[in-house]
């Protein structure tokens, strides 16, 4: 089948963004991605589902998979508030460790150093995570 | 012992607690409540096993930047063993490892702590 | 969150079933279902991707999952060819050993003892399985 | 060695196929393959152990009935161990275990066969 494309509407229960995960590895083995991108794909939904559930203030998540030849694109797409990214403060260990600091604050640093590229589209409409991984040649 | 913690042991004076299944939250939460009590206890070293936890969120991993910092306040020390590679690329890319060895066993871990 | 409902879109990928058997684990587990119940509802799930990805001639799929108080609805969608099941033999194993006979064809007989409710609509624009497992007062 | 197929031993005169992951048809035919050559060399007792395919399909489970026909031509036989409840269940449903012991373990499966 040519560039298949899988689309999940998935709700805020507990857990439910290992249906995502299960995904990405069947389309994964499926592409003959290795099993190292294939954890950081996952990794990489997994904080972009928790960022929707947990911020968006919407009931349910929409994650599209797409499979071209050359990459696996992945969108988690969500209906609600939506953020300014250039407010994010980048996280770091050592003011982490500070007493009182929040020590939360990690998923996006975590997406952007997992993928090969990541596009936020966010607005009051609500917000589109746009992410790529490679396939080598050799893969 | 809840669903999410599949083991705890003492070992040469190393708390050793197996973790099971998603490392989210609610894990992250489990382990944090079985180190405070160990710590009340006078446990200061501490062994965190993944070997079943392939599956980890930055919720549950940001849980244990707390342990950290309770365990710098007296001098004591985590480690953890039996990563999976994203898993342990997850630690690296948020500093854990600046602070916390990672051992190949559970027998290296104890000894290299103890 | 009142009657969450997840909704997936699949391709004809080898193994893509095991998307949907995930959700149905985590959803049960949402549900407090059995884990007898997680592994027939599981079963029936995979029974009904089968069939429709090998004799729908679609390229995709769509399964619904709709979680109520009381039990836990699954619906496997294609818009195919459909089939006329009062044609479809029931199977026995002896006839199935007999020299030359086809072993399969066993897919839905196994839902049906799988799942509490099982049914079938189909037609020339499409298969619908509608099928239940009710949740016990002390699960 | 396939990934379906975790390991092949040769025990008390039964051979044991241990499986892995998700028992479709690539595993199915994989388990027909080791044992038409298993038969060819004269072997005629079969343990297949499912402890690491906790998930089946209709598909896999067919090729075994194919299995049991050629057994039964020679008058051979084959078992099963560790199965997942909703494996055992499949195949009791589909009569497999009408031809077919189910046992607890590996070694108690030889111990029956041999
Ligand atoms: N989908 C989203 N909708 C609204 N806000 C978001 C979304 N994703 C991220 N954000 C905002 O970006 C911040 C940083 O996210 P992240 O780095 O994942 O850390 P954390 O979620 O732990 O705060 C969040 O606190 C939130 O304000
Ligand atoms: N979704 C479907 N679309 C078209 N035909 C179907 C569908 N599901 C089942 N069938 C028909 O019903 C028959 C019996 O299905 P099943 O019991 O699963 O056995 P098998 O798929 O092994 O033949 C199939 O051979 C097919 O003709």
């Amino acid at each position: 089948m040519k560039n298949p494309e899988v689309e999940l509407k998935l709700p805020v229960i507990p857990d439910i963004e290992l249906t995502a995960t299960k995904t990405a590895e069947v389309i994964s083995k499926h592409m003959n991605l290795s099993e190292e991108k294939t954890g950081e794909i996952s990794m990489a939904i997994i904080e972009s589902c928790i960022n929707a559930f947990e911020h968006s203030k919407t009931k349910e998540i929409y994650i599209h998979f797409i499979v071209s030849d050359d990459k696996l694109t992945v969108k988690v797409i969500d209906r609600g508030t939506g953020f300014d990214k250039s407010k994010v403060e980048i996280p770091n260990i050592e003011n982490k460790l500070k007493a009182d600091a929040r020590k939360r604050g990690w998923g996006l640093q975590l997406v952007a150093e997992l993928m090969d590229t990541v596009e936020y589209d966010s607005n009051e409409s609500g917000t589109t995570v746009t992410m790529t991984k490679k396939k080598e040649n050799n893969e | 012992m809840s669903d999410t913690i599949k083991n705890i042991e003492e070992k040469s004076g190393v708390v050793v607690i197996s973790t099971n299944g998603y490392f989210n939250n609610i894990a992250g939460d489990a382990v944090l409540e079985v180190f405070n009590q160990k710590m009340e206890s006078g446990n200061t070293k501490f062994l965190i096993d993944m070997a079943d936890s392939k599956v980890v969120n930055s919720i549950g991993v940001s849980i244990l930047i707390e342990i950290i910092e309770k365990l710098q306040a007296v001098d004591g020390k985590m480690a953890f063993t039996n990563l999976a590679g994203i898993v342990e690329k997850t630690f690296n890319i948020m500093g854990i490892t600046k602070y916390c060895e990672v051992y190949e066993s559970i027998e290296v871990g104890i000894e290299k702590l103890s």
